[in-house]
């Protein structure tokens, strides 16, 4: 049975704001250990389509399927104890504690999924060197660098181990050095878990991207491989246009 | 390394506190002795805002519905048990569930910030309108009457546990509040290191992200004004103890903004900090009625105004990073992290947030 | 380590109390010109300040008229007043400073019936002889304790009947809604039927009610013929007022056991306070020698003084009360004073004579009938000593010494 | 049917003194996130200086509608530069220090006036509706808040100032790009609060008992209705006076007055619970 299940499955979800649309009858279907990238110009509706997921949003219309459970409208956390983890657009970390405490705190939900509390300090040293932050483990996250804190935050999502993870922007404010490390670890995460990357960066899609959606003015434009979306004319008038704009 | 300092720190401040406590009796009169009963009482009350404030993010304009209720219970199970063990239960446990009650409402109904406030405000200010409300014959429970207004004067004070005929002498009731105090501060130092307490801290610091991560941060800010309106509660027993007097005035608007005040001058986000800010406002409010000279309202508002503008991070922190900083110049060498400091520091860290992992 | 700190705990605690064993015994140790001191718990800032200032200076007078005389038993009086700030929590911290820590002879204080219970305990605790000098509900049974103000039974019986004569049988009372409006409501329900009336409705109004809109509205509606009032505090003024303008002053009148007791007579319009009855045991405006010697005192020490009520007047007469028992005594040892206070003694103040009632160590006191006139009161009848015949039901201090409670007087009507 | 009038007339004068009661608030707190709890220490300042100035021989109206917003108005711009101005976006400092000041304010006033200050008569008279008797002043105070809430309407709809201020409101930072000095903005927006305040304290100076602790049988509730009212400052302010005020004079007339303000209390928790946007946030989106 679960495995004729895609890992996770949106019909006609919708979400209206009073009069404005952010989301418009998105059906979206991803495998499991699927790579997916959502491009499109701001306001596309990615972000909001990422809240959904995590049910910061409740959609108007619509469903939401995650393996056999519906989702829609759940409550964050609930959601997040299914599975899903993400790491939002804006670096959002607890501040005013340790890069340590951030690390563990998610770890101890993943720990406690095992029933091991010695775990949860294992992944923790585990998912500090991944991020390369192990020097500054007792570092108040508040006081790092944009960048530093993105890495945190990542590592919150790893610790988790969650089934499926949502990165938006991950490279947004990194070094290009970070960006192929950033690259390296999704690859990586890629070979036992599905991932969806929200990006702008082009070179970064490629760097990693298998199949790539395409979002605009709340819908799904079309869906395809890299190769064949960055050739797509309609979407270089959407990102170019765009671009032009802002 | 600063994490051993910083406990080694809060023992010898604890151990320092019980051998004051220990102490004091020898050295000042009877009078003092209950004043600084009273204080510590109060000081209980300030903890118990200053944990759910500063460590769960929950800022109650409505403590005192706690603390009163907690007095109230205790008033009337004395007075109908005439001992005062199981009466202290029910300071705590009564307070405690309407806490639960309250809290449920509130935070499961997506109740936040301002509102909270509000809410638990008209919470209160019903709770002093219905008790002082109570000065009809009707409002008796057991042998115990309300009073309405004028409250209930002549309320047993503590007992030896399970022995009646046996009351605490003042110098007990001293060594019990003061005890209490201690304890409270202790067992919230706990808490505050136990898996549960980092946590609560982590849903102050960033609600989103803690529920992304899992926890249901609903539960757990119940959680912690549970405990917030338990402690509250026990406070007021300790406060009826001391003057062995309850009145519907425990309600009052203007008491449950002093407690915010004790907070906010003592330090948020510290354990020490409400304990300070309450003793040092409490004994400037009973100094100020002993002159003729100015208006009280007077001396007090001139204070407040002159801290909030001078001292707006409370004496606590702002005496914790002059020492920092003193310290600093002493070893003659900067620490890490001082180059990121003055840009999008949100908190300083308060000083519950110790990293985790040490154990 | 445990062991060892308590050990070190033990040795300390038994040295500091050898050294702190001399100090105690010293602080008994009077001499002959040490002055006797006063203590004095009243409310000079916040809500109940209004009425807490004049009694301050009340007290001011006394103690420097006694002084002026040569002290006590030769010994100057110190008064030791602290602003209790309208909170009951520093009453009771004031009451445990001046019983251990300035170790008065005597407290007069306490406003509210609040106020008093909550510090009556500590004195009886600490045994301090305890001075209440406020009108109040009635009740109080504490050998310890004297209350020197009129009770409902000294005022209200006269008030009521007074008022009926010049209005009619139906009343409509409101009263503030803690234990004194409570108490008096009753008192006044009782009256109104012994002498043949009908109460209409009781309402009580919390101390911060300031819109009294649908109450003028409920009163139209009962249509009485007669208001009788015990509303308290600065917002209740707002009352009278609503009253006045809504054009219901001169249709049924208003007898009152609280209005005037501060200053409203004077801080309210004519037009609202006219006509109002009202009925103490003490007026500014009366016109025997010793009032207005006292108030030509008062107003001497404090040219603005708002005006000098009952209140007022019998905190004065209760300081003069307790120096009367000390010179019969000859002491200012506690039970000594109790004893000859109990003994019977009387001062003749600015209310008239006022008698100490041994048995409920209350006062047999003048009672004053009066109505407003062009902001003034005009007194209209006195009813010489008038005895607290309420607590008098209850309280029999002669009889059972060591009584200590507030009675709720059971009124059978 | 005669009696049904009056008590209808009972619920709009209860509802207009809320709605006096709570304006400033509603703009102080609705436009600056600032908490004043010296909200009711400037309704006493202005029924004191609409008092004192009466009493001095200045018209009644021209004392309540004119004298008492001036002085309050000014107030409010000497707390604001010396004090508010430090504590923007810092909520509890900015309670705190308010409390501060209302203390201060009381100790003031009681240390220059004394503890209780002559009233002034109420102007107008009553009239009957039928058997009943009211009194003139209701319907004057409803006209009031009638004018004040068009005059702010007009104010934050129409004007410069309105829509800088609206603009500032929202997002400070955007002002200062489009060249408004926001200080100035909330400079001028804590004056208006505080002089819409104290046109409350004049207007209800003739039917108050007037001490200086009167304040604070009023900052409680008007926080409340402001708070249930939501973002909006006239739809919020209004709708939640209305609400409140006709639970309120209903409760009391059918209760007592103590059972009016419990009911208060609890139909204002229950809204909260139901709408933690307030009304105007759940039926007046995107009003003034």
């Amino acid at each position: 049975m679960a495995e004729i299940l895609p890992l996770l499955q949106t019909s006609h979800l919708t979400m209206r704001f009073g009069g404005v649309v952010a989301n418009d009858d998105v059906n979206f279907t991803l495998e499991e250990m699927e790579l997916r990238c959502l491009i499109g110009p701001n306001g596309a509706g990615k972000s909001t389509f990422f809240k959904m997921l995590t049910g910061q949003l409740t959609p108007s219309e619509g469903t939401i399927r995650f393996r056999e459970n519906p989702i829609a409208g759940n409550l964050p956390h609930q959601i997040a104890r299914l599975g899903i983890g993400i790491k939002t657009q804006i670096p959002n970390v607890f501040n005013g504690l340790s890069v340590r405490e951030n690390v563990w705190l998610a770890a101890r939900r993943a720990a406690r999924r095992d029933a091991s509390a010695k775990r949860a300090a294992e992944i923790v040293d585990e998912v500090l060197q991944r991020i390369v932050l192990t020097d500054l483990a007792d570092a108040v996250v508040g006081q790092l660098s944009h960048g530093q804190r993105q890495w945190v935050e990542i590592g919150t999502v790893l610790a988790a181990e969650p089934e499926l993870i949502l990165l938006d922007e991950p490279a947004a404010g990194m070094t290009d050095e970070e960006t192929v490390r950033t690259a390296e670890i999704i690859a990586e995460i890629n070979k036992t878990r599905a991932l969806i990357v929200v990006e702008h960066d082009m070179e970064f899609i490629r760097m990693i991207a298998k199949k790539v959606t395409v979002f605009h003015q709340g819908r799904i434009m079309m869906e395809d491989t890299v190769e064949a979306v960055l050739a797509d004319s309609r979407v270089r008038d959407v990102y170019l246009g765009k671009k032009v704009a802002a | 390394m600063t994490e051993p300092v910083k406990l080694t720190l809060q023992c010898v401040a604890v151990l320092f506190a019980c051998v004051v406590v220990g102490l004091l009796p020898f050295y000042i009169d009877l009078f003092e002795l209950m004043q600084y009963t009273l204080f510590c009482s109060m000081a209980v009350l300030a903890l118990s805002l200053g944990f759910i404030w500063g460590f769960g993010g929950i800022l109650s304009f409505g403590q005192t519905a706690f603390f009163g209720l907690g007095a109230y219970s205790y008033a009337v199970a004395a007075i109908n048990f005439g001992d005062s063990t199981p009466a202290i239960g029910l300071a705590i446990l009564i307070p405690a569930l309407f806490a639960l009650a309250l809290g449920y409402f509130v935070f499961y109904g997506q109740i936040s910030d301002v509102y909270l406030g509000v809410i638990t405000l008209t919470v209160t200010l019903i709770l002093f309108n219905v008790f002082n409300s109570t000065a009809g014959d009707a409002y008796t429970i057991g042998s115990a009457r309300l009073g309405g207004f004028n409250g209930m004067p002549a309320v047993p004070t503590f007992n030896m546990p399970f022995d009646p005929s046996n009351i605490l002498f003042p110098e007990q009731s001293w060594y019990v509040t003061g005890g209490a105090l201690i304890a409270i501060y202790v067992g919230l130092r706990l808490l505050l290191r136990s898996p549960f307490g980092r946590v609560a801290i982590a849903v102050k610091e960033n609600e989103t992200r803690a529920a992304l991560l899992g926890y249901d941060p609903r539960l757990v800010k119940l959680l912690v004004f549970v405990i917030g309106g338990a402690i509250a509660g026990f406070a007021g027993a300790l406060y009826v103890n001391w003057g062995a007097f309850v009145g519907p005035t425990i309600f009052a608007l203007s008491l449950s903004a002093e407690i915010i005040i004790w907070i906010c001058i003592g330090g948020l986000g510290t354990l020490v900090g409400p304990i300070v800010g309450c003793f040092l406002i409490e004994y400037l409010v009973s100094q100020i009625g002993t002159q003729q000279a100015v208006n009280s309202n007077l001396v007090l508002g001139a204070i407040l105004v002159v801290f909030v503008v001078l001292l707006p991070k409370g004496l606590v922190p702002t005496i914790r990073d002059g020492l920092l900083a003193l310290g600093r110049l002493g070893a003659g060498r900067s620490r890490r992290g001082d180059a990121a400091r003055g840009h999008e520091i949100v908190d300083e860290g308060p000083a519950g947030a110790q990293p985790a992992g040490a154990e | 380590m445990t062991f060892t700190r308590r050990k070190f705990l033990k040795t300390t605690m038994s040295a500091s109390a050898a050294l702190a064993a001399p100090a105690i015994s010293t602080r008994y140790a009077f001499g002959a010109e040490d002055p006797i001191k006063v203590g004095s718990l009243l409310d000079q800032s916040g809500a109940i300040a209004s009425s807490g200032v004049t009694m301050v200076t009340a007290m001011e007078q006394g103690i420097a008229e006694i002084n002026e005389a040569g002290g006590l038993l030769g010994r100057p009086l110190q008064l030791i007043q602290y602003d209790t700030q309208s909170n009951i929590q520093l009453y009771s911290q004031y009451a445990q400073q001046l019983a251990l820590k300035d170790r008065v002879d005597v407290v007069h204080g306490g406003i509210t019936s609040a106020s008093r219970e909550a510090i009556r305990p500590t004195f009886d605790r600490f045994r301090v002889l305890y001075f209440y000098n406020v009108l109040y509900e009635g009740g109080v049974c504490d050998r310890d304790c004297f209350c020197t103000g009129t009770t409902p039974a000294q005022t209200v019986e006269k008030l009521v009947p007074y008022a009926m004569k010049n209005s009619g049988k139906k009343a409509y009372i409101l009263a503030a809604d803690y234990n004194y409006g409570q108490i008096t409501a009753k008192w006044m329900t009782k009256y109104m039927q012994d002498n043949g009336g009908e109460v209409l409705s009781v309402d009580f109004f919390p101390l911060d009610v300031t819109n009294f809109g649908s109450t003028i509205s409920k009163i139209q509606e009962a249509k009485p013929d007669l208001i009788l009032s015990a509303l308290v505090g600065g917002n209740h003024v707002s009352f009278y007022r609503q009253w006045q303008s809504a054009g219901m002053k001169d249709q049924i009148p208003i007898a009152s056991t609280t209005f005037g007791l501060v200053n409203e007579p004077s801080t309210v319009d004519a037009a609202v306070s006219e006509g109002i009855y009202g009925c103490y045991g003490y007026y500014e405006e009366l016109e025997t020698p010793e009032s207005t010697a006292f108030v030509d005192k008062l107003k001497k020490r404090w040219p603005q003084i708002p005006y000098i009520s009952e209140l007022t007047a019998a905190t004065y007469e209760g300081l003069y009360l307790w120096a009367e028992g000390v010179k019969k005594a000859g002491s200012i040892d506690r039970m000594k004073v109790i004893e000859a206070l109990e003994g019977g003694v009387s001062f003749k103040g600015p209310s008239g004579e006022v008698k100490l009632d041994p048995a409920t160590h209350h006062t047999v006191r003048n009672a004053y009938l009066a109505q407003v006139k062009d902001r003034k009161w005009n007194v209209l009848e006195t009813f010489d000593a008038v005895p607290p015949s309420d607590t008098a039901m209850v309280c029999d201090l002669s009889e059972n010494p060591d009584d200590n409670q507030q009675y709720v007087i059971d009124i059978k009507s | 049917m005669d009696l049904a009038a009056l008590v209808a007339l009972n619920v709009v004068n209860g509802a207009a003194s809320l709605v006096l009661l709570c304006l400033g608030l509603a703009i102080i707190f609705g436009m600056m996130r600032i908490i004043n709890l010296a909200h009711g220490e400037f309704v006493m300042l202005g029924a004191y200086a609409a008092v004192i100035s009466a009493n001095a021989g200045v018209n009644i109206y021209i004392a309540m509608l004119i004298v008492a917003p001036l002085c309050v108005g000014l107030v409010g711009l000497i707390v604001e530069r010396c004090l508010i101005r430090f504590l923007y976006g810092r909520l509890v400092d900015s309670m705190l220090a308010t409390w501060g000041l209302s203390l201060l304010i009381v100790g003031i006033v009681t240390t220059i006036f004394g503890n209780t200050m002559q009233g002034v008569p109420t102007p107008l008279g009553g009239f009957s509706i039928g058997a009943y008797r009211t009194s003139w002043y209701t319907i004057f105070l409803a006209a009031v808040a009638l004018v004040v809430l068009a005059a702010i309407y007009g104010v934050l709809r129409y004007t410069r100032f309105g829509l800088v201020a609206r603009a500032v409101m929202q997002n400070p930072e955007m002002a200062a790009v489009l060249g408004v000095n926001p200080a100035r903005i909330y400079m001028a927006t804590f004056s208006l609060g505080a002089a819409v305040t104290g046109l409350a304290g004049g207007v209800l100076a003739p039917v108050s008992g007037i001490t200086p602790v009167m304040g604070g049988a009023y900052v409680a509730k008007a926080f409340i209705t402001v708070v249930g009212g939501g973002a909006a400052i006239i739809s919020g302010t209004t709708s939640a006076s209305a609400l409140f005020g006709l639970v309120n004079q209903l409760g009391a007339y059918f209760t007592t007055p103590v059972y009016g303000e419990v009911i208060l209390f609890i139909a204002a928790t229950v809204l909260i619970r139901l709408m933690p946007q307030g009304i105007s946030g759940r039926f007046f989106r995107g009003t003034i």
